[in-house]
């Protein structure tokens, strides 16, 4: 049971770093119907900035700081190559954002350089006892985080006009010119707001074992995680980011005693099978708007 | 078929002589006079003689280059059997798959197996190396697996769709990584299908001719077999069917067209496609490590359909060549550009460079030419067409 | 209710359809025969459920209750594309052409239904591969003049003017060599000339390829002028069915539908910007459930 | 006053649509604009919204001027935040939201008078109330239709641009929104109504405008056009006595239209 | 038709200065661009290395400038027979992936005598039939047993399966530990390593039990739980270092108390800095084939010598090392007046040893011999000290284990062992 449990919070842990992510790329998709595969690259550019911040001005302000200026990465990105695309094919565009995610790479890759790099935050590896279960801090400060985040994009979502706007771009750009929104804009804010995001997560990310050139594979699993939960949702990034996380960490946890003929790792594409099971039932994931087909 | 018909419509009957009795009127050349000029594969006399000699000069290229250079050239062949397998699919028929690197995956495990030594203790091998045979059971493994996959398509729409059939690589990369007696296992691999055609292994030098001259010809010929099936099929009511579901399925279930069995028949064409390129792929290169089935090989194939020209068969081949040959022309660039070092400690290095050059390209070509390679190609016979006209 | 010509058996038997979508019920209760060479219009308030008895007729929509008879056999719950094969063929209320394709192209593929090749023929281009194509293409190009299309032939349909659009839609229904021919909205958004145009087309279809259509249209000049009978539905339910006369002066169909000012048929010939019987009280009126 | 004069649009830098055209919406006035398909109303109304760039367009002579001031240059946002709104030619409602949300982009730059347009709103269409959860994707044609025309008036605009706002509308539904438009005008609003159907455009405007291929080719008060007989021949549909045709006996050769020769 | 004479096209052929020298390809009697001795001519070596995507991109760049000093040094003294050796002009990035591995290779090789570097099993694995058909001798950058049987490949050092093997060994002399679990990646390097620590373990008759994991630190989880569930006495990591410094600190703080020890490539000094470290230097061992940087051997000392201004790190020394044998065939080569690569190859498969200036142990590099003679045997094992330059502070120098000693190479380990 304590095994169990423990497993769980882990879960739950990584879960809420999937979440982050995820809920990065649901808000680009919500103004612009793209999957941006840059989204792993701005994580790791924002978690590598804070290991350069953190020494200066601490871990509390390297985050922010360095979430403002990944939200200007964002801005500059969408204003170069995802403005001009504006009504091609979002595959189109999403395979622009794979070279984006290329580039950003690269260069983030000289500032990293060979070395792990220390974001230097407060919570190492100790853990506090919850409830008899050893939980580690860091996992406590996703959750929160997580928690607040989301929460003021629910309100974003649900009581800003921009919010609104932004869906409303996303589906028909010139009806959205002619009601007043600055489809232009609206990009922005997303991106910017993804960016952000993505900074901040990236920061989480690297709590525990620091940062490398590697590290950006872990923003793939929010793939698995938006489709699960559905494309434009935010809950359902939520939700799906948490799924993955505790299924992976059962499945590497147990599947070892009781599938061991799936071969090693198994856990690692569990989210996607997980996500077929899902998809096969709800087409739209758990939350995503269905698309409207109709002659 | 129905009996009684309206009149209009009725096409069943033998082809009427439509308008003329074939045979063009002398001193109107441009002038199709029977639908089967019209609808023929090559049908004006320009694309004939453009095609005729485009095919002369790349059967003269082993002549011509280098051997590193024909291998590329041999690899940029079978990229393009894989794009325009990828653009039957994606292209055509308007379902996104990232799965591609899957069944290209599928089909070079399957040649190798096929055409294996069956005494390698450590990994299946069948022992039938004649090319034609691994070839066909790369295909039809591949489309097979494509066919198990295909109602996917039929549930899901858009990125829903890419991102499940991305998913199929991630779970092929596990089962490859996984399952030894088949791959080798991560890290060690196996040894790609050896291509023999009636007893000679087409990799080995001869005395006339180099092994990459050989095999530059083997894929030559492989590729322009599979790009004309490709344009049968495009020309076809199969092709149309296939736009039929991309642009509206709705609308095209209501006009007659059985939108599953298209869908179905898309992803089994495209595997085909893929599963071949697959083999021949490896066949070329000779080694397979099973890490090679992954996102960014699908991506190559995306980038090299989008590059080249959605739905177009010529634009597939233009993109498998701009990304084979991508890699060394960022190599040469460097040279013009002296600020950068060629040691790969300083920063910014070359291989920095090259990497960042390739994304960067991929960025701009989709940014400033929507239609790819093909629309470049385009204008550039507008331009000539209207020469000296031209502005 | 009669069934167009006495003894000849219908073509379409619907009977007692009724769909629902959650909160909204479309039909409510359908009953209507179209004969053969009839054709059939259908007219009503927006939202009246018009189109989705088309749908429901096409394949697309499965209503919960009723029945529908298609050349003599129960076609509910069939997939739209062997509907479609029977020989229902359908132009749509917001233009559904394929607009990557030419007019060629999308003619043809009004015949998808009957290509018997397969893969293999048209990998390689075999001989019924050809044929089959040469056949379509002939048959298409009879369309093409029929229509008057030709100068459009190898165009794009997306770059094609509205009207000419319609038009081509209406094509690729009749190359489907349809039994029966649903319109929907044939003439909305065309200028007069555009209209007579579809109108001549819509006469030719009935009189010379004697294919009985049903249409649904809210130019009242037009279904006047060129029904046989017409079928009055408000809020998913048959007011009345009739010749256009009658349907015409029928008080409720006037007050559901025409509005006063069309009580006598035709288009509005003055300036009479008052003559408003058809309020926004009116529009008041339609809006509440039955 | 919203003014065009000798407006040139040029689309993809080759397609010559409109050449030269001049036009004049006074305020408090129902300007009607009438033209066969493709004439370039559309392309009118989309240079006045600034909505040629996305449909790679430009201006390349003429003006557009709002009391005198230019504003051929301005964005989309900026020209709706001078209080000019246009409902799209076919239905454009963002098919995956809800009617109400549709209606809420509609009051994006007027948040604060949401409640009170909204109400408006329903009270004119109060089909639209009955469906205000509906996914607006699923309304019926007519439904859409009246939903873009409700959205466009969550602006309170002071000019609005209808680009066919009768299209597939019910006959007693083309009266209300005749009277709509008749009813907004007199509220103050300022319409420049672009119609294929003639007669009803025509009987509520003051002034009206013929448009063929990219030129104003007739320029009269309403009333004057109703009596024009090219008028009532080409876009009436009336026969030479002044009755209506029967669409029984269209003829396949026709007059040529005066205006042109 | 084939007019256009194979490969074979570069050289001068003929021989350079000394006029008594056979050469083929990649030697010209031109001296080589910016040449140390003006007057030699110059032997093109290719490196093949992973600089930017793949997932050693962080080793590739500092094996690379370690090789660059090493044959930096060789010109300062004068070249060999005649020449100098060039690797810097045809260095390539395979992104450690067979089919990038074979474009670039392909590339170069019109150019080239032989491969100074060639980086990564698989990526070795696909060239190397050409390399045995073409005759291109090559020094691999990496410890796979799997060189041990390649002709073509003059490999270095303790291979990462006689590495785990001194490890177990060492653990069970000095700790006395009755379990061991090997956590590796797939493939080459981890299963290398786990076949060693398999062999070792059954021959010191304690558990072996074997965990496999991928690289990302979010995908340690299985392996750190089977670490808390097993607790075994002793872990054997082969893994990059961010995963090892994830999972030895993960484990550590669910309070596993037990041994790590890390296969050569698993350490970074940056892991000082991580929150890790206290782990580390609590329960960590560094495995290694040579001495570390601060080693005083005479080929260390002319390392950093060569080397002054860099930040230590292994990865340096690893590029210095593994040239020592190129170096030595081609002095022999040079001395039997052959410097063509089938010559070069000749001279590579008489080798009977090496001159490592006391870095390996006197003998090492026997290529005449079969793989048993070849093999090195000998591992390094350090402590984490954060005063050491790289961090590792030695405390056995070139310990050979019993297993290690009688182990026989019959094949690549990670075939030869089941792990089961
Ligand atoms: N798929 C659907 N889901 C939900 N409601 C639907 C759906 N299809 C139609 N409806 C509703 O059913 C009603 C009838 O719609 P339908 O399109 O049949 O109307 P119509 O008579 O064709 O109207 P119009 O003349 O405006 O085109 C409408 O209220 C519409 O909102
Ligand atoms: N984006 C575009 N690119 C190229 N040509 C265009 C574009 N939009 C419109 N056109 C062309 O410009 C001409 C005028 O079009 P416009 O839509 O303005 O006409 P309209 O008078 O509104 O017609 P309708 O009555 O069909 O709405 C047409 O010939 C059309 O084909
Ligand atoms: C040192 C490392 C770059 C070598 C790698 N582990 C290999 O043998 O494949
Ligand atoms: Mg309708
Ligand atoms: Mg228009």
């Amino acid at each position: 049971m304590q095994e169990i449990l423990g497993t769980l919070v882990r879960g739950l842990g990584f879960g809420s770093l999937y979440a982050m992510l995820a809920v990065s790329f649901v808000i680009i998709y919500k103004s612009s119907k793209v999957i941006s595969f840059a989204q792993p690259a701005l994580m790791l550019a924002g978690a590598t900035l804070v290991t350069y911040l953190v020494g200066p001005v601490g871990f509390y302000l390297a985050v922010p700081m360095a979430a403002v200026a990944m939200a200007g990465v964002g801005l500059v990105v969408e204003r170069t190559t995802i403005r001009p695309m504006i009504g091609r094919p979002v595959f189109v565009v999403a395979i622009i954002t794979l070279g984006l995610d290329v580039v950003i790479r690269v260069i983030t890759n000289i500032f990293i350089g060979r070395d792990v790099r220390q974001v230097g935050d407060p919570w190492g590896l100790s853990t506090v006892d919850v409830l008899g279960i050893t939980v580690q801090q860091r996992y406590i400060a996703m959750i929160v985080v997580l928690i607040a985040v989301v929460a003021a994009l629910f309100a974003f979502f649900r009581y800003s006009r921009w919010g609104l706007a932004m869906r409303a771009a996303s589906l028909d750009q010139e009806t959205s010119l002619v009601q007043g929104v600055s489809v232009g804009g609206v990009m922005a804010l997303s991106w910017a707001m993804a960016g952000g995001l993505a900074a901040v997560a990236g920061a989480f990310v690297g709590t525990g074992s620091g940062v490398d050139q590697a590290t950006w594979i872990i923003a793939l699993k929010a793939l698995p995680a938006i489709i699960i939960g559905g494309l434009d949702s935010i809950e359902g990034a939520v939700v799906g980011g948490l799924a993955v996380g505790v299924v992976e960490s059962f499945v590497a946890s147990y599947q070892d005693d009781f599938a061991p003929w799936l071969g090693n790792n198994f856990a690692l594409v569990s989210p996607y099978v997980l996500l077929l099971i899902v998809l096969l039932v709800k087409p739209y994931g758990l939350f995503g708007t269905r698309e409207v087909e109709r002659v | 078929m129905t009996t009684t018909e309206p009149r209009v419509g009725t096409g069943s009957e033998a082809p009427k002589p439509v308008r003329s009795r074939g045979g063009r009127p002398r001193g109107r050349p441009a002038m199709y006079t029977t639908y089967a000029q019209d609808m023929s594969l090559l049908n004006t006399r320009a694309k004939k003689v453009s095609i005729g000699a485009l095919l002369v000069l790349a059967a003269l290229a082993p002549f011509l280059f280098q051997d590193d250079m024909l291998r590329l050239l041999a690899t940029g062949c079978v990229l393009a059997i894989g794009a325009i397998g990828l653009n039957l699919v994606t292209g055509y028929a308007g379902q996104v798959s990232l799965g591609h690197a899957f069944f290209i995956g599928v089909g070079a495990y399957t040649a190798s197996v096929v055409s294996g030594d069956p005494t390698d203790e450590d990994v299946w091998g069948l022992g039938i190396t004649f090319l034609p045979v691994w070839l066909l059971a790369a295909g039809i493994v591949a489309a097979v697996l494509g066919l198990i996959v295909s109602p996917l398509a039929s549930r899901l729409r858009g990125l829903y769709l890419a991102i499940v059939t991305l998913g199929l690589v991630f779970i092929g990369e596990h089962l490859f990584r996984e399952w030894d007696s088949l791959t080798g296992g991560f890290g060690v691999g196996r040894q790609g299908p050896d291509p023999v055609l009636f007893g000679a292994d087409l990799s080995r030098r001869t005395e006339a001719f180099s092994g990459d001259q050989q095999m530059y010809w083997l894929m030559l010929a492989m590729l322009v077999i599979f790009a004309v099936i490709g344009r049968n099929i495009a020309r076809s009511a199969m092709g149309r069917s296939f736009a039929a579901v991309r642009d509206r399925d709705i609308a095209a279930e209501i006009t007659g067209v059985d939108v599953r069995r298209v869908k179905r028949r898309a992803f089994v064409v495209s595997s085909f496609y893929a599963g071949c390129a697959g083999a021949l792929l490896y066949s070329i290169l000779g080694y397979i490590d099973p890490s090679s089935f992954g996102l960014l090989l699908s991506v190559q194939f995306i980038a090299m359909v989008l590059i080249g020209g959605v739905s177009t068969i010529s634009g597939s081949i233009m993109g498998a060549f701009f990304i084979a040959l991508l890699p060394r022309l960022t190599r040469e660039l460097p040279a013009y550009l002296p600020f950068l070092s060629s040691s790969a400690t300083e920063t910014p290095n070359v291989f920095q460079v090259e990497t960042l050059l390739y994304g960067a390209l991929i960025i701009v070509f989709l940014i400033f030419e929507p239609r790819g390679l093909f629309g470049v190609w385009i204008r550039l016979r507008n331009y000539w067409k209207a020469w000296p006209f031209s502005y | 209710m009669t069934g167009g010509t006495a003894g000849e058996s219908p073509v379409v038997e619907v009977e007692n359809v009724t769909l629902r979508f959650k909160g909204v019920t479309a039909i409510n209760g359908a009953t209507f025969t179209v004969g053969p060479q009839e054709l059939f219009a259908i007219i009503g308030p927006n939202g009246a459920g018009k189109t989705s008895i088309f749908n429901v007729l096409s394949g697309v929509y499965r209503p919960q209750e009723g029945r529908v008879q298609f050349l003599g056999e129960d076609v509910l719950g069939r997939r739209p594309h062997t509907i479609a094969a029977r020989g229902m063929a359908r132009t749509f209320q917001n233009i559904e052409l394929f607009e990557n394709l030419t007019v060629i192209d999308n003619l043809m593929l009004g015949r998808a239904h009957r290509v018997r090749y397969g893969m293999f023929a048209s990998a390689f281009w075999l001989g019924p591969a050809r044929s089959s194509e040469l056949a379509d293409r002939a048959a298409v190009e009879d369309i093409v003049d029929f229509l008057e299309l030709a100068q459009y032939r190898n165009f794009p349909v997306g770059l094609l003017p509205y009207g000419v659009q319609k038009r081509v839609e209406l094509g690729r229904a009749l190359a489907m060599g349809p039994r029966l021919l649903l319109l929907d909205e044939p003439v909305a958004g065309m200028n007069l000339e555009e209209t007579e145009d579809m109108a001549r087309f819509i006469l030719d279809i009935r009189d010379e390829l004697k294919i009985p259509m049903i249409m649904v249209e809210h130019d009242m000049g037009l279904v006047m002028d060129l029904a046989d009978r017409i079928m009055v539905v408000d809020f998913g339910v048959p007011i009345t069915t009739g010749v256009p006369a009658e349907v015409q002066r029928n008080p409720d169909v006037i007050k559901a539908y025409l509005g006063e000012d069309h009580a006598t048929g035709g288009r509005r010939s003055k300036n009479t910007a008052n003559g408003d019987a058809a309020g926004s009280t009116a529009a008041s009126t339609t809006g509440g459930e039955s | 006053m919203l003014s065009v004069s000798n407006l040139e649009v040029v689309y993809e830098d080759v397609i010559l649509v409109l050449r030269g055209v001049s036009l004049e919406v006074p305020d408090g006035q129902i300007v009607g604009l009438l033209g066969a398909n493709g004439a370039g109303k559309t392309t009118l109304l989309r240079a006045l919204s600034g909505l040629l760039d996305i449909h790679h367009g430009k201006v390349t002579r003429g003006r557009i001027t709002l009391d005198g001031d230019r504003i051929d240059h301005l964005d989309p946002q900026q020209i709706v935040a001078r209080g000019i709104s246009q409902v799209l030619e076919g239905r454009r409602v963002f098919a995956e939201f809800t009617v109400e949300e549709n209606l809420r982009v509609g009051a994006h730059t007027k948040p604060n008078d949401r409640a009170k347009n909204l109400e408006r709103v329903f009270e004119l269409f109060p089909r639209l109330l009955e469906r205000r959860t509906q996914t607006a994707g699923y309304l019926s044609g007519g439904e859409q239709q009246m939903l873009a025309m409700g959205r466009a008036l969550m602006s309170n605009p002071r000019y609005l641009l209808l680009d066919e706002p009768s299209l597939g509308l019910a006959p007693q539904l083309v009266g209300s929104i005749r009277d709509l438009i008749t009813a907004i005008n007199e509220q103050g609003t300022t319409v420049l109504l672009v119609e294929q159907n003639a007669s009803m455009a025509l009987s509520i405007s003051d002034h009206g405008y013929v448009l063929e291929t990219g030129r104003v080719v007739m320029d009269k008060p309403a009333a004057a056009l109703l009596d024009d007989d090219d008028i009532k021949e080409f876009y009436l549909g009336l026969g030479a006595e002044g009755s209506a045709k029967s669409f029984r006996d269209v003829k396949h050769y026709r007059r040529r239209k005066r205006w042109l020769s | 038709a084939g007019c256009r004479g194979g490969d074979s096209g570069g050289g001068d052929g003929g021989g350079g200065d000394g006029g008594d020298i056979a050469t083929d390809v990649g030697v010209t009697s031109e001296p080589c661009p910016d040449a140390v001795n003006e007057d030699n001519g110059c032997i093109y070596l290719g490196t093949l290395s992973d600089l930017t995507v793949g997932p050693f991109a962080a080793a590739g760049p500092l094996i690379i400038d370690g090789q660059e000093a090493f044959w930096q040094r060789v010109n300062e003294d004068g070249g060999i027979g005649g020449y100098d050796i060039n690797v810097t002009e045809y260095v390539r990035d395979n992104q450690y992936n067979p089919q990038v591995t074979n474009q670039v290779y392909q590339e170069i090789k019109p150019d080239i005598l032989a491969l100074a570097q060639t980086l990564g099993s698989p990526p070795t694995a696909a060239i190397v039939d050409d390399l045995d058909a073409e005759d291109i001798v090559a020094a691999p950058a990496g410890w796979t047993s799997l060189y041990l049987f390649q002709d073509v490949i003059v490999e270095s050092g303790a291979t990462y399966c006689a590495e785990a093997m001194n490890g177990v060994d060492y653990a069970v002399e000095n700790d006395g530990v009755e379990s061991v679990m090997a956590i590796h990646y797939a493939g080459d390097f981890g299963a290398d390593a786990a076949a060693g620590a398999k062999v070792a373990a059954d021959a010191n008759g304690i558990t072996f039990t074997n965990v496999e994991t991928t690289a990302g630190p979010d995908n340690q989880a299985a392996a750190v739980a089977a670490i808390r569930e097993q607790s075994p006495d002793l872990v054997i990591i082969s893994a990059g270092p961010t995963d090892t410094a994830t999972i030895v600190g993960q484990a550590a703080a669910g309070g596993f108390q037990g041994r790590f020890m890390g296969s050569s490539p698993t350490w970074n000094p940056a892991i000082l800095q991580s929150p890790a470290a206290p782990a580390f230097q609590a329960l960590f061992q560094h495995l290694g084939p040579w001495g570390s940087w601060d080693s005083e051997t005479d080929g260390h000392a002319a390392m950093r010598e060569a080397l002054p201004d860099v930040t230590p790190n292994e990865f340096y020394t690893s590029g210095w090392v593994w040239s020592y044998p190129l170096k030595a065939a081609l002095e022999a080569a040079a001395e039997n007046g052959d410097l063509t690569r089938a010559g070069l190859r000749e001279a590579a498969e008489g080798l009977e040893s090496v001159d490592f200036e006391g870095v390996l142990p006197e003998g090492s590099g026997n290529y005449a011999g079969g793989a048993n003679d070849a093999a090195s045997r000998a591992t390094f094992i350090s402590n984490i000290d954060p005063a050491a330059s790289t961090g590792l502070a030695t405390v056995a120098e070139a310990y050979t284990g019993p297993t290690a000693e009688e182990y026989d190479f019959t094949g690549p380990c990670y075939e030869e062992v089941d792990l089961g």
